[in-house]
């Protein structure tokens, strides 16, 4: 590929933070307020239950002012000095290998805050609503604070084995809530599901740091970053591989996918916060955040890339075919994560783009998670579509917001989705045609899937249960998802005169030109067109036909596959799980009869042995006087032997 | 002179007396058998004395004589006893011990 | 010609000959003084006697003790018939606690109802009138003291035994009271008369191997002192086929008192048959003497030959820990198992024998093989001791319940009981902090240090599989439920009682504190010849 | 507190006189628990007295040395370096926590609690004896003597099978150890050969230049003495079978602390005493502990007995240990080490809280539980806390240990590091399966009355959790401790860390 830089071409930037300070109590704090209120939450047990949930915002909202101020702090230093650590305590030490809580702020994890605490803020508001009635709310906001905090570690941590606190901090919380209804079999299953897979990617994260500490004697940023250019190509490439395999795990990207579907058993606000908004983004992060490796490693970087692809493609074509309203929005954050890994793939030239997807996506994908939810929450937790229909009336305040999310995820000018999407596919056609060809398509087939699902919710006829009266959700509701909604519409102006991009310079390194061979603008009306293009389709298929309540089963194979999410799941049932059992089973066959059968066997052989010559003690006294004679023989022959042998 | 005719004859009652210990039922003439063994014994212990040229082994001789003699005492009680309860001298029949 | 006297140490000997003295007595005492009395005035005596003996013995130590003044590592005594040096006193005193101990056994009356556990009259028949009126009567033959002292006689010769003949009338004259005593028991006199047969033809038919091996002995070595043994053995003068020989057989003699495979085959039943306490006295006793001997003759007199027995004793320690513990396994009777275990320790004691080694190879502070060979066989002796007094307490109508499933439950029913026997089997099992652990471990290392390393191999693995019968037992009477009616464990008299704590007493101290014996044995553990 | 005070045996004796004096109170009544507990306690305070007093990198401290057998060579010695210290802590620490926990426990048994509550005491009086020895035959008669109070406390106060897998173990851990007594003798004539003459003293022993054959031979006795008691694949079957039939308490005892002794084991005696025979068995010592941490994961996924499960974990867990141990870098050692602690907290909390469980249900299968949480919400929080430690989830102790074996075993061969780590995935499969069927899902009738947590209950699981999230966050306590001994041993062992690959890369705050 063109972009790579060479070894002896530009440096990667290395992080060399400068003491926080007095910011340093503030980036504690913001770390510590939800970690204080899971804390007082979980540990404080039904006392707390009045006024848990108002506690469990407060903290939240508490850290978004103090993200805020430390933005602005940041924002007034000028970009060379806009790395801050603030030393903590050694968390371990073996020998020469040390790791230490320190912090890590710069504009990444400043952003990444600001996304975290806002998205978080809205959505724990939101959440006083929708949880309302369950008996249980106080731990639900417990376990959300939780997430915050970790999530939080994982942006702050100025050292891979940080990031790995933070990394199973989030997914520990990811469990607790996809299986917070955990009387249903199947959320439990699923939260077991996404747990044991996102175990799976921590491989790439333990390895990777092993490999990380022996190839630089230390796993924290500062030093990796310093030295990353001094590692052997292999070592890098095996590192960033490593690193996929986490992210994959986290940012469930293929193959690691089958996770996050599933994951919508989880309430709704917890599918908008941590499997759209934030949590799932990890992967991105990591990547990013490990710029210093990805950008000397082409073979790694081009692995990133294939996967972004081909998930990106996934996700989309599996949103074209659930009826499930969540499963889709969760494939179509597959798909979305899909354009991000693609951007950080591309290196230099995509590092910012990829985050600035990353944050419009966390605005308008949050937004709509939270319509969906709005939208069940008045159809009585039905999740189906094909029992929607026509709700613009009966909820149109949800109906606008989910709109304006539409509008930015399809990319349609001049939304959030627009500006980001749009540079993806850009740095996409520059870095290989293939590749953009890929987000190209992506980008037809989201709007494809998005405007089925607008039109199945909100326009065609109804198609209610009967019993169900759509109405508009309450106030705390609707006013978090306004504010997203701002956020999706406004999300492009980050990319005024290249804001973002400069902003992330100090972290990611010099943006690469990119040359392309068509104008820029060309590249966004041929992206438009293709977008209206997946629109018309939806308008003809969708919208012109009567939607049957119950969904058709006679389909092509590729609805099939799509519905079946393209036989993820059915692959690791087939070729993981059950040889699993099956071994599993073997093996304590194996154990019982083999294993121990020898010990048992051993002592069993012993007490036959025994059974069967004491009856040599035949009571008979001339047979003794035998033995005896025979002895002497023996006595007589063995110093015979001896002596002449 | 020279001893092996002796010894070898010794050696032969010895076997002999070893025969019948292993073979006869009857408790008297196994322990008659004993007696043999001894008195094979006997006759090595003097021959070797003689070719020494010690007496060692001719005092030797009278002394197993006379544990001999002891030992018919101790053994003869002992077998009457058996026979008496059993009304058979045979020593087979003594074979509630085993195993 | 003139007839010169010979020359008799009298208080080097004085043990020997109080202790037979006493016997005599006690014969005399049967004709003399009335059946009423008997009972007292032998058991009187014989304790007396014993005691008398260990002084005397305690006397003739501290001459030979290193602190006593002009110090000597020994005397010969009796024109050189006798040797009475360190091991020999240590043997000494050894096999007269025992045989004071055994007295209590002997005397114990509260267990059969006001008499001894020895036959009321053994010429009447089993079963019979003559039987029953003689029980009721309460008869019993208090003749088994004097057979006791006899016996004791014997052992205290055999180890000190300098001469071959020696040897020989020391072994017949401890064997011979012994199979009487087998023949005596109150209850189940079939057994007890089959176990004195067999013990009895048996050993006859020992002996006579030992006779003749000591025949061919002489006439390797023109002499049957020890000392012109070694000499003989040391030039290599004469033919070494008849040394060999002379050799194998006197082995088969001693081996078959010791009661290692394949000589152990008397030992089950003979345990089984005889009376309890006849079979504790002779369990511990006859392997100290034995032992002594074999440690002795082997050392001293075939000592420059030893690279020709070592082998020979090599399979034989080995087999006889194997049999021992593997046929010890399926046993169901306790006192026939505890017969095995006393296999299986002969078996170990073999290993510490095979630690003979020059001295020049042994540093000073070595554990020496016959250090080690007395030191487990006292630990061996006191606890088997205290186990088969134990098994003379646990009783049913049919006097002591030796099957192991009568064993059932003794937990319960009396933990004191079951909690010493217990305790006694780990002993035996070589659990560290009893002395059963130190005990193996001294002859293991006295082996190993003579590089028999696959004995040593053999013996731990050996010692693993005894341990499992050792922990039958325990389950037995800790984990299982009685059967029926459970055993009922007797009051026993204050004999009994005492040879039982004093064992568990030996048990646990020597297992704690070893160090004072173990040093003791090392400063006198050293032959003369 | 003077170091020449004997506190060690102080400490060493405190239970086993507390055991002698519980036998002597009352049958009936608490009286008898509640002074154990106390004992226990005292111990406890003690200890920590201690652990404060103990100077980090001041080697070994509070030795007491006192000749014993002279023919022998043996010395009642004491004495604690990090590792000891670490072990014997976490030995008076668990304690009194099992004590309080097992309150009832005894009073099914076969005999009275008071018993039970004696050789509890006594057990743990032995293992700190086990693990404050400096004399190897002091070592050993510890070693074999702490075999006793399991074999009752198992066989007493079990389940059905109790009788036979008492009686299994005491056979497998006997079995083993006369192997190891072949070798403990061998050191024996060896030291004897030395101008030094006899002698068992550690430090003595650790001069002695044992040929290669030698010690090799001696080294292979020691170890499979220890493997067995770890208990590592292919010796592990007594494991389950015995903490299946025991009581959650012994088999706290037994396999957060007993176990441990293989392993302190192997560190203090394989290693420190036949470096060459250890580096030759790195290899094939390597591949068993892998086997053992997949073998063990895999084996739990499989089995449906509670008990058991953990049993296996701990196989599983105990792979780990040894992995760490035998890559012989720092990374591995101090991970192994700091592994033994934690691994006896988690584990100890597992045991206990679904100890609470079957006792409840009376039932040990998970295929009998289901929707746990939903009546007892409390119980089932200790059990999610437990078992995340289990599968060390970062931010609870284990995860530190755990990371730390794996970077140790991956600076020594990367393909056992591979393998290694597949059992993290495993361990998240073993614990969330058997939450998700206990705890999850529609309540089960059968269980829709089990009482919530106890506050005694409560009251002995809690130090335990706080323990493993505090250490999770702040090891360095431990690690303080730990680090000295382990560069001792890599001196013994004449191994040093590979240097970084990228040579420009020195991290600031090396070696410390």
């Amino acid at each position: 590929m063109s972009l790579t830089p060479l070894h002896d071409a530009a440096a990667v930037p290395a992080v060399h933070p400068t003491d926080a300070g007095s910011l340093g109590v503030l980036l504690l704090l913001v770390i510590g307020l939800p970690a204080l209120g899971a804390a007082v939450l979980l540990l404080g047990g039904r006392r707390t239950d009045k006024w848990g949930h108002l506690l469990g915002c407060a903290t939240v909202i508490g850290s978004l002012v103090l993200s805020l101020v430390l933005f602005f702090d940041l924002l007034g230093k000028d970009a060379g000095e806009r790395q801050l650590t603030q030393d903590t305590w050694t968390w371990f030490t073996a020998g020469s290998y040390k790791v230490t809580f320190d912090l890590l702020y710069d504009p990444l994890s400043a952003v990444f805050l600001l996304l975290i605490t806002g998205v978080g803020s809205l959505i724990h508001v939101y959440s006083v609503g929708y949880m309302a009635h369950d008996e249980r709310r106080r731990r639900f906001f417990g376990y959300l604070n939780l997430f915050v905090a970790a999530m939080l570690v994982l942006v702050l941590a100025g050292d891979y084995v940080g990031v790995f606190l933070g990394w199973e901090g989030v997914g520990l919380a990811s469990y607790l809530l996809i299986g917070f209804w955990q009387h249903k079999p199947s959320a439990a299953a699923a939260a077991k599901k996404a747990f044991v897979i996102n175990r799976v990617g921590d491989i790439g994260l333990s390895l990777g740091a092993a490999l990380i500490f022996v190839t630089f004697g230390s796993t924290s940023f500062t030093v990796v970053s310093a030295a990353s250019e001094h590692a052997g190509d292999g070592v890098l490439t095996a590192i960033g591989l490593l690193l996929l395999l986490a992210a994959c795990g986290k940012s469930a990207q293929f193959p690691l996918q089958t996770w996050l579907l599933d994951a919508m058993e989880g309430p709704t606000p917890v599918s908008a916060l941590i499997h759209a908004a934030t949590m799932v983004t990890a992967g991105v992060y990591l990547i990013v955040r490990s710029n210093f490796i990805f950008s000397l490693t082409e073979d790694a970087r081009t692995a990133v890339i294939v996967v972004g692809c081909i998930t990106l493609l996934m996700g989309a074509i599996i949103g074209c075919a659930k009826d499930d309203i969540k499963k889709a929005l969760a494939g179509s954050t597959m798909s979305q994560i899909g354009y991000m890994v693609l951007a950080a793939g591309l290196g230099p030239a995509g590092y910012a783009f990829a985050i600035f997807h990353l944050l419009t996506h966390g605005a308008f994908k949050a937004n709509m998670f939270l319509g969906a939810g709005s939208v069940m929450h008045g159809m009585d937790d039905d999740v189906n579509m094909r029992h929607y229909g026509a709700l613009q009336k009966a909820m149109p305040l949800t109906f606008a917001t989910f709109a304006v999310g539409y509008l930015a995820i399809i990319g349609v000018p001049p939304f959030a989705g627009f500006w980001s999407k749009d540079k993806i596919i850009e740095s996409a056609f520059a870095d290989n045609f293939v590749v953009g060809l890929c987000a190209l398509v992506g980008a037809g087939v989201t709007a494809f899937y998005m405007s089925r699902l607008m039109l199945l919710t909100f326009f065609t006829k109804k198609r209610w249960e009967k019993g169900v009266h759509p109405h508009e959700s309450p106030n705390v509701m609707t006013w978090p998802l306004i504010g997203l909604a701002v956020l999706s519409a406004a999300g492009g102006l980050l990319l005024v005169n290249d804001w973002i991009v400069d902003w992330l310079t100090p972290v990611v390194g010099e943006h690469a030109e990119e040359h392309l061979s068509v104008s820029p603008l060309v590249m966004s009306l041929i992206a438009l067109l293709v977008v209206a293009l997946g629109v018309l389709v939806a308008w003809v298929f969708v919208g012109q036909r009567d939607v049957p309540r119950e969904a058709p089963v006679k389909v092509s194979f590729v609805t099939r596959a799509a519905r079946a999410e393209l036989y993820g799941d059915a692959f690791n049932e087939e070729v993981i799980v059950k040889p699993g059992w099956s071994g599993v089973r073997g093996l304590a066959v194996f154990d019982r009869g083999f294993v121990d059968g020898i010990v048992e066997g051993t002592a069993a052989s012993f007490a036959g042995i025994s059974s069967r010559f004491r009856l040599a003690q035949n009571g008979f006294v001339r047979s003794y006087a035998l033995a005896l004679l025979a002895g002497a023989a023996m006595v007589l022959l063995a110093l015979l032997a001896v002596n002449f042998s | 002179m020279d001893v092996t005719p002796f010894i070898v004859l010794s050696a032969i009652l010895f076997t002999i007396g070893c025969v019948g210990v292993l073979t006869r039922r009857n408790a008297i003439v196994v322990f008659m058998c004993v007696e043999l063994m001894l008195n094979a014994s006997n006759l090595a212990l003097v021959t070797f004395s003689r070719a020494n040229g010690n007496l060692e082994g001719q005092i030797a001789a009278f002394f197993v004589m006379v544990v001999a003699a002891a030992e018919v005492v101790v053994g003869l009680a002992i077998i009457m006893t058996i026979f008496r309860t059993r009304r058979s001298a045979s020593v087979d029949d003594a074979s509630l011990l085993k195993y | 010609m003139k007839f010169t006297a010979p020359h008799i140490e009298y208080d080097l000997v004085a043990p020997i000959l109080i202790v037979l003295g006493v016997a005599v007595l006690g014969v005399l005492i049967e004709a003399a003084v009335p059946r009423v009395h008997r009972y007292l005035v032998q058991t009187v005596l014989a304790a007396v006697g014993i005691v008398a003996a260990i002084v005397a013995a305690v006397l003739v130590l501290n001459r030979i003790h290193p602190r006593a003044e002009n110090p000597k590592p020994g005397f010969l005594s009796a024109e050189g018939a006798l040797a009475i040096d360190g091991p020999t006193l240590y043997a000494w005193l050894l096999i007269l606690g025992l045989a004071l101990l055994g007295v209590l056994l002997f005397a114990e009356r509260r267990l059969e109802g006001g008499v001894t556990a020895f036959a009321g009259q053994a010429a009447a028949l089993p079963g019979t009138e003559a039987e029953r009126e003689a029980s009721a009567k309460g008869l019993e033959h208090t003749e088994v003291f004097p057979l006791l002292m006899f016996a004791v006689a014997g052992m205290l010769m055999f180890p000190a035994a300098n001469d071959l003949l020696t040897l020989f009338v020391a072994l017949e004259v401890l064997s011979l009271p012994l199979y009487l005593l087998c023949g005596l028991a109150r209850r189940r006199r079939l057994l007890s008369q089959e176990a004195a047969l067999k013990y009895f033809m048996l050993g006859a038919f020992s002996s006579g191997f030992f006779v003749y091996g000591i025949a061919l002995v002489y006439g390797y070595a023109g002499s049957m002192r020890f000392e012109r043994i070694a000499d003989a053995v040391a030039a290599g003068a004469g033919s070494h086929a008849l040394l060999l020989g002379g050799m194998g057989l006197v082995a088969v003699g001693l081996l078959f008192k010791v009661g290692a495979a394949p000589f152990h085959t008397w030992t089950p039943d003979v345990y089984q048959g005889a009376p309890t306490p006849v079979t504790a006295f002779m369990a511990a006793a006859t392997k100290v003497a034995a032992f002594g001997a074999l440690l002795r003759l082997f050392y001293v007199a075939f000592g420059a030959d030893r690279w020709d027995w070592r082998p020979m004793f090599w399979v034989v320690a080995i087999l006889t820990m194997v049999v021992g513990s593997v046929l010890a396994l399926s046993q169901t009777d306790v006192k026939r198992l505890l017969a095995y275990s006393s296999i299986a320790h002969a078996g170990f004691l073999l290993t510490g024998f095979l630690g003979a080694r020059s001295l020049g190879d042994i540093h000073a502070g070595d554990i020496n093989p016959v250090q080690a060979v007395l030191f487990y066989v006292t630990t061996y002796g006191l606890t088997t001791m205290a186990a088969f007094a134990l098994v003379t307490v646990v009783r049913d109508a049919g006097g002591e319940a030796t099957h192991l499933s009568r064993w059932a439950g003794l937990g319960k029913e009396s933990p004191l009981v079951a909690g010493s026997f217990a305790f006694l089997l780990l002993g035996m099992a070589g659990i560290p902090l009893t002395s059963g652990f130190t005990g193996k471990w001294a002859v293991f290392a006295s082996a190993l240090s003579a590089n028999a390393w696959p004995v040593v191999i053999v013996a731990v693995l050996m010692s693993a599989v005894a341990a499992y019968f050792y922990v039958r037992i325990i389950v037995v009477m800790f984990f299982a439920d009685p059967v029926g009616d459970g055993p009922t464990v007797a009051v026993p008299s204050i004999m009994t009682s005492a040879v039982i704590a004093v064992g568990v007493a030996a048990t646990l101290v020597l297992g704690v504190f070893p160090g004072p014996l173990l040093d003791m044995l090392g400063r006198t553990a050293e032959f003369i010849r | 507190m003077s170091n020449d005070f004997p506190w060690l045996s102080v400490l060493l004796f405190l239970p086993l006189v507390g055991a002698v004096a519980v036998m002597f109170l009352p049958k009936e009544g608490p009286l008898a628990k509640q002074v154990a507990f106390g004992v226990s306690l005292l111990t406890l305070a003690l200890g920590i007295a201690i652990a404060i007093d103990y100077s980090p990198d001041g080697g070994t401290q509070f030795t007491e040395n006192v000749e014993w057998i002279k023919s022998f060579g043996a010395h009642y010695a004491l004495g604690v370096d990090g590792v000891g210290l670490t072990l014997v802590m976490l030995t008076v620490i668990l304690a009194p926590v099992v004590i309080l926990a097992s309150w009832n426990d005894g009073d099914a048994g076969r005999w009275s609690p008071r018993a039970f509550f004696a050789w509890m005491l006594a057990l743990e009086g032995l293992s700190i004896g086990v693990f404050a020895a400096t004399d190897v035959f002091l070592f050993y008669v510890f070693f074999e003597a702490t075999l006793i109070p399991v074999y009752f406390l198992v066989g007493g106060y079990g389940g059905p099978n109790r009788a036979r897998a008492a009686v299994k173990f005491l056979l497998y851990s006997l079995a083993g150890g006369l192997i190891m007594l072949a070798s403990v003798i061998g050191l024996y004539v060896e030291s004897a050969k030395t101008d030094g003459g006899a002698t068992y003293l550690v430090s003595e022993l650790a001069k002695i230049d044992f040929g290669t054959d030698v010690g090799r031979w001696l080294f292979l006795g020691f170890f499979v003495a220890f493997a067995i008691k770890a208990p590592m694949f292919p010796v592990h079957t007594w494991l389950p079978d015995t903490t299946e039939n025991a009581t959650p308490g012994t088999s706290v005892l037994l396999v957060s602390v007993l176990d441990k002794i293989g392993t302190f084991g192997m560190i203090r005696f394989c290693l420190e005493l036949f470096p060459e025979a250890s580096r030759w068995a790195t290899p094939v010592v390597v591949v068993l502990a892998v086997i053992s941490i997949v073998y063990g994961a895999l084996m739990a996924i499989g089995s449906d007995n509670i008990p058991r499960l953990i049993a296996y974990t701990s196989v599983s867990h105990f792979g780990f240990i040894v992995l760490g141990i035998f890559v012989m870098n720092s990374q591995g050692l101090s991970g192994a080490n700091l592994y033994m602690f934690n691994h006896g907290l988690s584990t100890a909390a597992l045991f206990l809280v679904t100890g609470f469980l079957i006792s409840r249900r009376g039932s040990a299968l998970i295929s009998d539980f289901g929707g746990v949480e939903k009546v007892a919400p409390v119980l089932a929080g200790f059990f999610l806390v437990a078992g995340l430690s289990s599968l060390s989830l970062p931010g609870l102790s284990p995860f530190v240990s755990e990371f730390l074996v794996i970077v140790g075993a991956f600076v020594h061969s990367k393909v056992a590091a591979a393998f290694a780590v597949s059992g993290i995935v495993l361990a998240a499969i073993y614990i969330l399966l058997m939450y998700q069927r206990t705890m999850t899902g529609p309540t089960r009738e059968e269980v829709a009355g089990l009482p919530d947590l106890r506050p005694r209950e409560v009251l002995a699981l809690a130090p335990v959790l706080v323990l493993v999230v505090v250490l999770g966050f702040f090891p360095k306590p431990l690690l303080s401790i730990i680090n000295p001994s382990v560069d001792h041993t890599l001196s013994k062992v004449d191994k040093h860390d590979p240097a970084p690959t990228v040579a420009e890369s020195t991290p600031e705050g090396a070696h410390e």
